[in-house]
């Protein structure tokens, strides 16, 4: 972390050089965030710096591709824009469905520079806005931070936050994604919240609503704050911390935040419809029932107030409660979304939602990947909680709320460490500047004792180590003493070290690949650039009819549109889960089976990922089980997962593998004529298995295009016409291949071996015999 | 559909060889024996004889599930209890769903009266759920596999399902406990801060708050949520003794979590006794002793020992599971 | 045709492409040198103790340096404008 | 949005066609009589995608008085597919030509070679005319699968097409290949290993034609670029840009069936007709040289340092096959000193209108656009053969403010032959070039004025410190 180490020695820079200390702390608080702001910019561009300026995995693409649209058609034909390019044939309102901050951000960005005649791609400025918003980020931590605890804290915080793994992860170059502008959004917001709680005054939280309908529109994750403010609100009245400063901040954050945030498309009529907003309504109930009462009292001072307040007081909540249950039952309001709710109930997902339970970044997470995240913060920042709570007051209540929550949702789902990352830097700060600050305050400061609760701030503090090294002697032995303290300082500072060393290593090994272009590393170090995938898709966009349609797993569905630039079935958004079923089943399904489904969605080309070639561990025969369980969740007659397993529940390809895996339809065109990949030849390496099943042939699909190391393969669907037999038997073999496939693949594949001795068939049967 | 043929098939069969031998009892009358004993309870409890005459004899045209188990308290097996709650949940949804008709019957054989049952199937296991199809021997697919269905009555139903045709809908009795343990919790609550209502407090007291709150953020920090989901074995036996540290960054022990929740909490002490040492967040100027200014000099260097040992621990844990993970400090 | 090409001749940049690199290292250097000067006179002079003139010669020395500094960093980094 | 470009482009498309008309309704030739071909020697080059012709004449004035141009004749079949047509006399000077027409004669396209000095009575002349035709090679079968080679239908004329007689005439057509399914057989002919030679064939009276078919296996890249937009930005700081956007199409026989990896990989030989690369010979002062496509940098290419050239292997990221498309952006810097002159402020810029792409290449559409520096005025532009101007347009970038002038012109149906300078002269104050750093100085100056400013008007920075 350059930064904070930067801190001392501009401290040693300015020290006696001016005398007006104000404008020398802003000068230094300046130097560090903007320190702070380059080392976030710089930790983030290893992937830039290794391949080149590009948009990374998956969602990225479509944030990509729905930018570009705006930027090109303007934006209220980007809010009507119906994307027929997805989800064929239901296609996909995409203005209706998305968050449009992040487009309208770059989209922004983009514009100014083009009135300045600054001619940047519009791709430049998507791969570069999460760095970017890193350094907005780590200023309005420290922002929030300075409001909570000190300035010194503050600076800590910022630069924890511009370089810590937990959130770097989110926002490296060409993750172009909401979460990269969303904690921005979110910490500023926080930080309005506090300053409106602390002063009062409608104007900041009239900033607060603004700022929190930038979130709304930035990220689904607004839910977060819509219930942490309301739990902030309510702790506060538990604890009896009842003010008007509360009451003003809160209902006109309420009320304008309400209307704000229900002018964005995708988010509509949910604040007053969905159980997720009804906690925000409420506690404002609740909180103008108190202050009707406490109203009450101030005009009759006098009698048994205190009780009635309290009773009415739990009698409106009791009343809200009830209120908020019956809607719910009456279905005036939703009930909890699945996603939600497999926040509280950790099973819940794993049982009904498979598509949710599918993804890797929606599973619990252990406590090497807390570590792996936050590093020394993980055990430093309960330091900073146990602080906050022993001398509490209204904003230290709200991060210590913030906190709990935050360390909750993390601990059930890796994804919302991203939430976690922004609390633990504030509190590792404060914890941080708590200890340094004493470290480096002198012993008996008479004089100083009244300046002292300002003085907790980084940056008189060098200035007193340089006084108290000439005057150490004397009352070295009351106090802690000077080998401590620099003892202290030298192991903190160490600790430090290992921090950004650690964040540098994290982003740089774990976080910075585009997954667009994998590298091989040869023995001797040299790299190998696999640009399979661009290629697929490049020959995609290049020699496909313009409106042929793809089918492939969702997974590829916003690549396919972004690079590929053809339409897809299904893709990342995953809003239909029978539409995806029925692709898995057309997957899992034998080929005749899946031709008559493949006819029906009338698909042109098939795309499937094969990693056999080459080791890549993330292809489709590995999600493939996935896809029959999303599959059998919809299909439940046709599709059974137990089918894919062997007698002995393996999930294996080779020879051992179950009929039923052996020849259904992504099996066939994963290993279709696959025998190259070193020897024995059709080795898969992935699985480190040879396939089963081999040598067979394709009835109702042909190879259209393999990359070169086999990664992406893509078929053509033959028309009915194009069959070597003729149409009319297709309804036959269909009947007939209920159940008894597996002979007839295996009869016909012999026949082949028969027939046609080539020079493959031949090596082949060399190896069977 | 393709069931349906070999069900008709069977019952030709069956009849051609009820024409055969006549001693063999009919089939009609064999339901209709089941049926009898069905309505009166869902489950029919086996011993080697009827076993032997509706399960094994050949002619059936219905599809039998029986579970193996040992209920017997002095076998003290803890999830047949389990299994059989389950088991029982789906045969009730079977006996009284519409779907309910005679193809399908439940069987439950528990070890104490019929062992040489277990002795003919060759178990040696409890419990075991079985699927005996109405035609031809039971394939080793017709053994439900606990480990990967799991044990629910939703599993069991599913797994039926699939062996036979027959769809149950598994009439889960709604479970109040939770609703009944919170309202319980909560009255219990109330009654405690009525009763100490004259003084509260306790309930002002910072520390009591702070340390729950500090724990808490052990408890999932140290990945206790993972271990709830996950359920990972205690810690892990080898032939070269016992292993407390899970190899891979993606799996964890619960003696491993306990491990690194207590590195945590020793950092978080240490650091919050060099802190009070120096004198905390509100300075109240210390007391000038000698002896005082030991004690704070002692108490931090502790402190300052505390963290820098145990957070090398910690990284050194987590090294040890990370592959190429390159700095350390302190130990290796 | 006014005049031939056989009579013109061969043009080349005012600056050596190759001196680029110094050329920003140097203009900017200083440039950004008194720009920080300049900002740390704003922030730590009182408004009693503040000096117009100085303030103005300042950022002007800052702005021409750093100006001609960022054109020859575009020009190195190849924008050539 | 594209629509008024669309119109203008037409307007003038119909303007330049309405002058041209005007040119040749003003020139019109006869055919005198007294030319006479003495010998014709034709090589019709056919071993590539292209059909290059290069006869040798032997020019006979059997007339009285002397003659200063003859005519060179193209029949009809192949006038669409001419794309380049060339003369030169004996010691290789080019000789001037003019397209002309000939009464009766309207179905025929015919040149005016203007000879260097007039042939007098009886005296003969050497004439080399070299003319390039694309298009002019069908592939058949036009569908092939993935192993089998690609054959070709040349359909030409067996004798050389002229307006005079011809006593003796030659015509050798080289194949490059031995397999040559069937081709006419007029006695005499011979065919020697990849050359087919007819003739000579004596007294062939003028405008005579007879089809000569050759149908033949012809592996090489019958690759086309469809379109190039080349993109010269001129910058004073010595340094001249250049950005080709190529669009590739395989017009060869299209791929029947399926395309199998495998079978890609077993042995190189398979896919015969398909193209797994290309060289792109660069300027030799070329650098920082890249290649991209919408999707970002292609990695599967290198590049060589000749001394005379860059020679860059370019890889598309596929094979191409028959029907298989492909498009991408290749761009370079070359410093100014190659290409730019100039004596006090007036400059010329003397550049290739297109550079080469691969050889033998056949492209569609060129669209070249110079960018000239912010300021330059009086632009005039000469091109040693016909083009469509475009309209003048204006390009803004970094640090303009009123735009930098652009040149652009478009011209259908080129191949190598077109390689060849442009010319264009402008006038360009030097002390404008100080604009931009100004601009930047300004900028910042306005900034620091606003800093000073505001520090004037607001001291809340003092009261925060001391509330917090």
């Amino acid at each position: 972390m350059p930064s904070t180490t930067e801190t001392l020695p501009s401290n040693g820079r300015s020290k006696g050089l001016f005398q007006n200390t104000a404008g020398l702390s802003t000068l230094i608080t300046v130097t560090v965030l903007t320190l702070a702001w380059l080392a976030g910019f710089a930790s983030r561009l290893f992937a830039v710096i290794r391949f080149e300026s590009i948009i990374h995995e998956f969602d990225p693409w479509f944030n990509y591709r729905s930018t570009a649209y705006m930027v090109q058609h303007g934006f209220y034909n980007f809010l009507n824009w119906f994307d027929e390019r997805a989800w064929y044939p239901l296609g996909r309102i995409v203005g209706g469905t998305v968050y449009p901050g992040l487009m309208i951000t770059s989209g922004t960005i983009h514009w100014i520079l083009h009135a300045l005649n600054i001619p940047i791609h519009i791709r430049d400025i998507c791969v570069f806005l999460a760095p970017v918003f890193s350094g907005l980020t780590a200023i309005a931590t420290y922002l929030l931070t300075s409001e909570l605890w000190s300035r010194g804290a503050g600076l800590f915080a910022a630069c924890f936050i511009a370089i810590v793994p937990g959130y770097s992860s989110r926002s490296v170059a060409g993750s172009y994604d909401n979460e990269g502008i969303a904690i921005f959004a979110l910490q500023f917001t926080y930080y309005l919240w506090l300053k409106s709680v602390k002063s009062g005054s409608v104007f900041w939280s009239i900033c607060t609503a603004l700022s929190y309908f930038y979130m709304v529109s930035a990220w689904g994750g607004y839910v977060f704050i819509i219930n942490l403010i309301p739990l902030h609100v309510f702790v506060l009245l538990i604890m009896g911390r009842f003010s008007q400063r509360l009451f003003v901040s809160y209902s006109v954050f309420y009320i304008i935040g309400l209307l704000l945030s229900m002018q964005i498309p995708f988010v509509g009529f949910q604040p007053i419809r969905t159980s997720e907003h009804m906690a925000a309504s409420g506690v404002f109930a609740l909180l103008m029932a108190i202050g009707a009462l406490k109203y009450l009292h101030s005009l009759n001072p006098k009698g048994q107030w205190k009780q009635l307040l309290i009773l009415g007081g739990m009698l409106a909540a009791g009343l809200v409660f009830l209120a908020v249950v019956l809607l719910t039952y009456m279905g005036v309001i939703a009930p909890w979304s699945g996603r939600f709710y497999s926040l509280w109930d950790t099973a819940y997902a794993k049982i009904h939602i498979p598509i949710i339970a599918s993804v890797s970044e929606h599973q619990p997470t252990t406590w090497s990947s807390f570590f792996f995240d936050l590093h020394v913060l993980v055990c430093t920042f309960p330091v900073g909680l146990w602080y906050c709570i022993k001398n509490v007051n209204d904003e230290r209540v709200f991060v210590a709320l913030y906190a709990l929550s935050a360390v909750y949702f993390a601990g059930v789902m890796v994804r919302l460490m991203l939430t976690l990352t922004p609390v633990v830097c504030v509190l590792a700060g404060i914890a941080f500047s708590i200890l340094l600050d004493l470290a480096l305050r002198e012993d008996e400061v008479p004089e100083q004792s009244p300046d002292s609760e300002e003085s907790k701030s980084l940056y008189d503090k060098a200035g007193k180590v340089k006084k108290r090294t000439l005057e150490a002697a004397p009352n070295a032995d009351t106090g802690l003493g000077m080998n401590v303290r620099s003892g202290t300082l030298i192991a903190f500072m160490i600790l430090l070290m290992l921090f950004s060393v650690h964040c540098t290593w994290a982003t740089s090994n774990a976080y910075s690949s585009p997954s667009i272009v994998l590298a091989s590393y040869g023995n001797d170090g040299s790299r190998k650039i696999l640009d399979d995938f661009r290629e697929a898709y490049g020959w995609l966009s290049q020699n496909t009819a313009e409106d042929a349609r793809i089918m492939s797993w969702w997974d590829y569905g916003y690549q396919i549109a972004g690079m590929g630039n053809r339409t897809t079935l299904v893709d990342n958004n995953t809003w239909n889960n029978s539409h995806i079923a029925l692709v898995g089943k057309a997957m899992a399904s034998n080929e005749s089976a899946a031709y008559s489904i493949m006819t029906m969605l009338d698909v042109d080309y098939v795309l499937v990922i094969f990693g056999g070639a080459i080791g890549y561990s993330g292809d489709d025969i590995n999600k493939f089980i996935w896809m029959v369980r999303i599959a059998e969740g919809e299909h439940p007659k046709d599709i059974h997962e137990v089918d894919y397993f062997t007698e002995r529940g393996e999930y294996r390809i080779d020879s051992e593998g179950s009929k039923t895996m052996l020849n259904c339809l992504m099996y066939k065109l994963s290993y279709y004529r696959y025998d190259s990949g070193g020897s024995p030849p059709g080795y898969d390496r992935t699985r480190s298995a040879l396939p089963g099943n081999r040598g067979f042939k394709l009835t109702y699909l042909e190879e259209a295009y393999t990359t070169e190391h086999w990664l992406v393969r893509i078929y053509r669907v033959k028309k009915p016409s194009e069959f070597n037999r003729p149409r009319l038997s297709l309804a036959k073999r269909k009947i007939s291949t209920s159940n008894t496939i597996s002979k007839k693949t295996s009869r016909r594949r012999k026949g082949a071996l028969k027939n046609k001795p080539t020079v493959v068939k031949g090596k082949k049967v060399g190896k069977l015999e | 559909m393709n069931f349906k043929v070999l069900l008709l098939l069977t019952i030709t069969i069956t009849y051609y060889e009820g024409a055969a031998q006549p001693r063999a009892k009919g089939i009609e009358e064999k339901v209709q024996q089941l049926t009898d004993i069905t309505a009166k309870k869902s489950v029919i409890p086996l011993n080697i004889n009827k076993f032997k005459e509706y399960v094994k004899s050949p002619p059936r045209d219905y599809s039998f599930v029986v579970m193996f188990t040992a209920m017997a308290p002095a076998r003290r097996c803890a999830i047949c209890q389990h299994v059989n709650d389950e088991y029982l949940l789906v045969a009730n949804s079977f006996r009284f769903s519409a779907a309910y008709n005679n193809k399908l019957f439940f069987g439950i054989v528990d070890f104490d009266e019929g062992s040489d049952i277990f002795q003919m199937l060759r178990l040696n296991t409890a419990p075991v759920i079985m699927h005996f199809p109405a035609k031809g021997k039971p394939k080793p697919a017709d053994t439900m596999d606990f480990e990967r269905a799991g044990i629910h009555a939703e599993a069991i139903a599913k797994w039926i399902q699939d062996r036979t045709d027959v769809q149950i809908r598994v009439f889960r009795s709604p479970n109040y406990s939770a609703a009944v343990a919170f309202s319980t919790l909560f009255i219990i609550l109330a009654g405690f801060l009525y009763i100490r209502r004259n003084n509260l407090e306790f309930l002002y007291n910072k520390q009591l708050w702070a340390v729950c709150a500090v724990f808490f953020c052990f408890a999932m920090v140290s990945g206790q949520m993972w271990n709830q989901i996950r359920g990972p074995p205690f810690f892990h036996r080898t032939k070269t003794g016992p292993v407390y540290i899970n190899g891979g960054s993606h799996g964890q022990f619960v003696l491993e979590s306990y491990i690194v929740a207590i590195l945590n909490g020793a950092v978080v002490v240490g650091m919050i006794l060099m802190i009070e040492a120096a004198g905390g967040v509100k300075n109240h100027d210390p007391t000038r002793t000698l002896a005082e200014g030991k004690r704070r000099r002692f108490q931090s260097v502790v402190g300052l020992i505390l963290v820098c040992v145990f957070f090398s621990l910690l990284l050194s844990v987590f090294r040890a599971k990370t592959q190429g993970y390159p700095y350390s400090f302190l130990f290796k | 045709m006014s005049l031939e090409i056989e009579s013109m001749i061969r043009y080349t940049s005012p600056i050596n492409p190759a001196v680029f690199p110094h050329l920003t290292f140097l203009l900017l250097g200083i440039g950004i040198f008194f720009t920080a000067w300049f900002f740390v006179y704003e922030v730590t002079s009182t408004k009693a103790s503040r000096d117009m003139f100085k303030e103005l010669l300042l950022s002007l020395v800052a702005a021409l340096f750093s100006g001609f500094g960022i054109l020859f960093l575009l020009l190195w980094v190849g924008i050539y404008v | 949005m594209r629509l008024p470009a669309m119109a203008k482009l037409q307007f003038t498309l119909f303007f330049v066609l309405f002058l041209t008309i005007q040119t040749l309704s003003a020139s019109v030739d006869t055919i005198s009589s007294d030319i006479k071909l003495k010998n014709v020697d034709r090589t019709v080059d056919i071993s590539t995608q292209l059909v290059k012709v290069v006869s040798k004449i032997v020019l006979e004035n059997s007339g009285k008085s002397s003659v200063k141009h003859f005519l060179f004749a193209v029949e009809e079949a192949a006038k669409n597919n001419l794309a380049f047509i060339g003369a030169k006399d004996s010691n290789s000077k080019d000789l001037r030509l003019a397209e002309t027409t000939v009464k009766g004669y309207d179905y025929v396209k015919f040149w005016r070679v203007e000879l260097k000095e007039p042939l007098n009575a009886g005296a003969t002349v050497n004439v080399v005319v070299e003319t390039v035709f694309t298009k002019a090679l069908q592939p058949y079968p036009t569908a092939i699968t993935q192993q089998e080679d690609q054959f070709v239908k040349y359909v030409g004329n067996l004798y050389t097409y002229s307006p005079y007689y011809t006593s003796t005439q030659k015509t050798s057509v080289i194949l490059n290949t031995k397999t040559v399914e069937s081709f006419t057989k007029v006695k005499p002919f011979s065919q020697v290993d990849g050359t087919i030679i007819y003739g000579p064939y004596a007294n062939v009276g003028p405008f005579t034609e007879k089809e000569l078919s050759i149908h033949y296996k012809n592996n090489s890249p019958f690759l086309t670029v469809t379109r190039v937009e080349r993109l010269i930005e001129v910058s004073h700081w010595g340094n001249i840009a250049i950005e080709e956007v190529i669009e590739i199409e395989h017009t060869g026989a299209k791929l029947k069936g399926p395309f199998s990896r495998y079978d890609y990989q077993q042995d190189h030989h398979s896919g015969p007709a398909s193209v797994r690369a290309y060289k792109t010979l660069l300027p030799a002062s070329a650098s920082d040289v890249y290649y991209r496509d919408t999707n970002g940098n292609i990695s599967t290419s290198n590049m060589k340092v000749k001394k005379d050239s860059v020679e860059l292997d370019l890889r598309p990221r596929y094979p191409l096959f028959g029907g298989w498309r492909t498009h991408y952006t290749l761009g370079y810097n070359v410093p100014s000193y190659e290409y730019l002159y100039h004596s006090g402020n007036e400059y010329l810029l003397k550049m290739r209108s297109i550079d080469h792409i691969f050889d033998d290449m056949q492209v569609d559409e060129l669209v070249t656009k110079i960018i000239l520096p912010e300021g330059s005025t009086g632009i005039k532009l000469n091109i040693p053969y016909s083009v469509t101007r475009l309209p003048d347009s204006l390009h803004f970038t970094y640090l303009d403010t009123k735009g930098r002038p652009v040149i652009s012109f478009i011209k259908k149906n080129i191949v190598e032959n077109h390689i060849q300078d442009f010319q264009i002269r402008y006038t360009f104050p030097r002390l404008l070039m100080l604009q931009e750093p100004l601009l930047v100085v300004g900028f910042l100056y306005t900034l620091f004025l606003c800093v000073i400013i505001y520090v004037r008007l607001d001291f809340s920075i003092h009261k925060s410190e001391h509330k917090d």
